[in-house]
């Protein structure tokens, strides 16, 4: 969930007249409460992460906001041009219309095309070519015009 | 001093041995990940560990060289997500991929896959996985190989008719048994004739639904048996050579508990005819890589071949803690095309070693999985022992995968120090945050008919009630020790 | 997140009119509170302290206010009274003078006398007769009078 | 299979072994008191833990059957208190005790007092102690049993001047040693003639404030040597066996840092002449227990004895490792006036152990010792590892004591491969909360030379500089890298 997304469902609850939320989903979780009656502090599994083990951890890229993100839909080969020296489908700056090809990933052999989400602008390329991509690794950072 | 020194790898203390793989895809999670890793890093392999986003702070995916998630949390998505596997293999050069134990590991046609994709596939071809997949393939291989299997139908049956009166000639309880099946499902043990037509169709159904595919068959039930398997390294020389056995007796509802080395019903005399019964079905089935070939065995020392796994086997350590042979390094040699480094006569058995399997799960609540926040961990330490785990303090138990979580092993001199020595492991051992089997395995090395060694694969089974009302006890007195 | 992002929230929570708000992601954790206690308890590395292994913890004798106990000046065998089969020192409710003795304790077959603190009222004899105390374990619990 | 059993102890599964001792008192804390406890509980002995006010949570106060305050953080107040101790013995009904390592572990009066209070004292008796601690004493005592010192004093100095004479005779560089020292103090290295009077005087000073006894002693100084040291076990019925050497020369100031065994240093040969020059002296000494005989090595090979610990020693589990057999457990047996449960014939080497042992220390400002909380911690796991510590998440270091918080050890079959397993394990090592020597560790099993064997006393004092500028670098890559 991205702090947007957050602040709309605060509001929300605000004005839903709930005393209490918990939402849990894929590691994350929010709680939230509306009268101080019972601090029933259960949902609180978890300060996880913070002490884990260091070596090598995977590489996280860089994370930003989500709706500014595209992120790769499967694991493969990052490939920013159709062909070994022709232009990037998508440099920073470029205009793309909603669909357009943003860049490919390989996979089994097969090229799989990434569309754009919406128009956009691409601010920046996250992959890099010809390199390993994992599943939801993040591709790149648009702003939707 | 150096044993062996001179038929190991030709290492220097820098870099990897020659002809040795050079970057290890490992398509597995949790405990067995991590030996892959390690015994990767020992032989300066790299490695390529895989998540699933449920894995994204797993202990596996921060030890490897490196780490890519391939999927959701869901292991169709991820885990078992063929293309998923192959394609991050590829993308980040790897030359070979480890399977593990469970997920992919005996699927034949993912074996053929990486071969096809030109990984080099760590275990046996994907024809000998499928041949030894099929129970009855795999029965009738052993018998070929002259090694005895359980009087029973020597092919799928063809008709509930067949089945009884195959069952009228081997004698009753029979089991009937899916070609396909595992884990105890599509099977049925039946004790009187007029029950026989309505378990062959329950059965039949249950392994349509499970496994797609409705074969059976059918052979005579061993009553009170040991579940005795031996271990087994091939190279692609042809050599074969079994590193002794495992008894694996000590089972719920054919999930084993725990596994030793040597087993108490074993002769010298006899362990050396299962164990070149075992070689001998491993040659004829042209095998390469490690493996396991189980038997049953009834208390009157006759033994029967059951089934082969393809695979490493949970319970691994076991046999490296009383031969000092590094299995999972063997597996690596083996699949870079290097010879063994070692010999049957190489092969010796150095005191006793027992596992005890932690998982988090309930055994109050018919063993309900219980994943959670590891909230405190401290694992056993000292002489002789040996942990295998992926856990550590603050770890998230997903819901997704198994509950296997440790990996506690022992091993001393005799099988007494063995068992008091798992004693004191489980003793230290603290997991907290979700229960665990832990107590059960420790009132189990303090049940008399486990110390003398006198057990079947019925012992937990029998015993099951009274060892969880002695759990219950010991947990009053302690509570009320402490206030 | 940022701090400028956790300040958005902080004052949308403040606006909300929520009295508890709670948010874990990717190891990130924020608590928020509004009555109670207005704290921010941002990015709590919580380490796991409190949570010590289990098996026989030393028994904690019971643990009262400091003031009132009487504690072991050295570790050995704790006895009630003067010799076997004798009135013990100091039984329950007995009143004491500053100095009287209230035990002795046994150490290197030495018997030493443990001498009342105060004048005072006996309420509670913690120690056990020819049982071991370890040093500062409480012996006795007094009322000062 | 079940190697020694029958030689071993004859136990059943249940209750103590005939004739062992009932109840230890553990006179240390810490990971050796661990130790001691994980013995104990094997053998179904009780265990009764003695811990100051700064150890109230500590692992030993926890895990022992009982356990008992003896007195404040200090140690001369509580550890080394022999009243208290003593007195908890006798309160809680021990019949024995264990001193451990360090503390009162080398007092003969303390070991005399044990035995007059009627208690079995684990390790030899007070006139041995005594005789081995007076360092002139114990190199006549050699003598006398053939066994080849270095040249030097045969008896304590009388005057400066005799101290030239004979330095005369030796030749320089030579070395001045306290008959009380220890760890380096009380002793001085000395290069020319004419350094000799202020070096005999410092030394001098030295000893009579560390040790209250100004007794000195010189001896040729064996440049460029190796630390052999020989493990001893010896019985009340007059049995003596080495159980093989470790090589202790990865030392900085005299305090060793890496173990490993056996020593590439050593020839079949040498080995046993080495191992039978350590039974007759410890022979001659009359010894019972565990004890380690020290020599130096010069690199021509030739050996000399220097002294004698009549205790465990820190880093016994090297030899566990390569025996099979367990030291505290055997020092327990022959406290109850049991026979070694083997004879020399019985030991094997197998394969090799290093040992890495792990202070909470800086390594960059002078490995000043750095107590703090654990806010972390994750321990290596897997093949072949033992680790043997007091820690646990959350546990704080106390600066009242040793800095020494764990010791990471190793076995595998060769030497090599060791290395390799002990760097896999120092890199799966997370201890967070404050600094340690790991990364130091780590590198020095990444040095040439380490790689090679071919290290001396020295290695350390030389290549630091070195290894230290190698571990920033290191620090400041993986910096760079995560960002």
């Amino acid at each position: 969930m991205e702090l947007q997304e957050l602040y709309d469902l605060m509001e929300r609850f605000s004005r839903s007249g709930l005393t209490e939320l918990e939402w849990k989903k894929e590691g994350e979780e929010i709680v939230l409460r509306h009268t101080p009656a019972p601090v029933v502090q259960a949902a609180v599994a978890a300060p996880v992460a913070a002490a884990v083990p260091a070596p090598a951890v995977p590489a996280a890229a860089p994370k930003a906001e989500e709706g500014d993100l595209v992120k790769a839909p499967l694991v493969g080969t990052f490939y920013a041009a159709p062909a070994p020296g022709e232009e990037p489908f998508a440099a920073p700056g470029k205009q793309v219309k909603k669909g357009e090809t943003l860049c490919l990933i390989e996979a089994m052999k097969m090229m799989s095309e990434v569309p754009a989400p919406a128009d956009c602008v691409v601010e920046e390329v996250l992959g890099r070519d010809g390199e390993a991509v994992g599943f939801g690794d993040p591709l790149f950072r648009i702003r939707k015009v | 001093m150096e044993r062996r020194s001179a038929s190991a790898t030709p290492c220097s203390g820098f870099g990897r041995c020659k002809g040795m793989l050079k970057r290890v895809l490992i398509a597995n999670r949790g405990e067995i990940a991590l030996r892959i890793i390690r015994a990767c890093r020992e032989l300066d392999i790299e490695t390529v560990a895989v998540y699933s986003t449920a894995d994204e702070s797993a202990l596996h995916a921060q030890l490897a060289t490196r780490s890519l998630c391939i999927g959701p949390a869901k292991a169709a998505d991820s885990y078992l997500n063929q293309d998923a596997l192959l394609s991050a293999a590829k993308a980040t050069g790897c030359d070979a991929l480890h399977p593990g134990y469970g997920f992919l590991s005996e699927n034949p046609d993912f074996a053929d896959r990486c071969v096809e994709a030109e990984l080099k596939y760590i275990g046996p071809s994907g024809d000998v996985i499928r041949k030894m997949g099929s129970k009855a393939a795999a029965r009738t291989l052993a018998q070929q190989a002259g090694v005895p299997v359980v009087p029973g139908s020597d092919g799928p049956l063809h008709s509930v008719e067949q089945a009884k009166e195959l069952a009228g000639q081997v004698g009753y309880p029979v089991l009937l048994k899916a070609s396909a099946g595992g884990g105890g499902r599509g099977m049925r043990q039946v004790d009187r004739p007029e029950d026989l037509e309505s378990a062959f169709q329950a059965a039949q159904a249950e392994a349509v639904a499970c496994f797609g595919n409705g074969e059976m068959y059918l052979e005579k039930l061993v009553l009170n048996p040991r579940h005795i398997e031996f271990q087994i390294m091939a190279d692609t020389q042809g050599h074969v050579v079994h590193l002794g056995e495992r008894d694996c007796s000590i089972q719920r509802r054919r999930q084993k508990l725990v596994e030793e080395s040597p087993s108490k019903a074993l002769t010298p005399q006899l362990r050396e005819e299962m164990g070149a019964a075992a070689v001998a079905a491993a040659k004829a089935a042209g095998y390469v890589g490690a493996g396991t070939i189980e038997f049953v065995l009834s208390p009157e020392g006759a033994f029967y071949f059951i089934e082969m796994n393809t695979r490493i086997q949970v319970e691994h350590p076991v046999t490296e803690l009383v031969t000092g042979i590094d299995l999972v390094k063997e597996q690596l040699r083996v699949a870079a095309g290097l010879p063994l480094s070692f010999t049957q006569e190489d092969i010796k058995v150095n005191g006793h070693a027992i596992e005890c399997r932690i998982n988090a799960e309930d055994p109050e609540q018919n063993f309900r999985p219980c994943p959670g926040k590891t909230e405190f961990l401290h694992l056993p330490g000292g002489p002789g022992v040996r942990v295998d785990t992926a856990l550590y303090s603050g770890y998230e138990v997903s819901p997704f995968y198994d509950s296997l979580v440790a990996k506690v092993l022992v091993h001393a001199p005799t099988r007494l120090e063995a068992i008091r020595r798992m004693r004191r492991s489980l003793e230290e051992l603290v997991i907290e945050g979700y229960p665990t089997n832990a107590a059960l395995a420790h009132l189990i090395m303090h049940d008399a008919e486990f110390v003398r060694g006198q057990y079947d694969t019925g012992f937990l089974d029998r015993n099951l009630d009274k060892l969880l009302e002695l759990a219950r006890t010991c947990d009053k007195l302690t509570a009320s020790e402490s206030t």
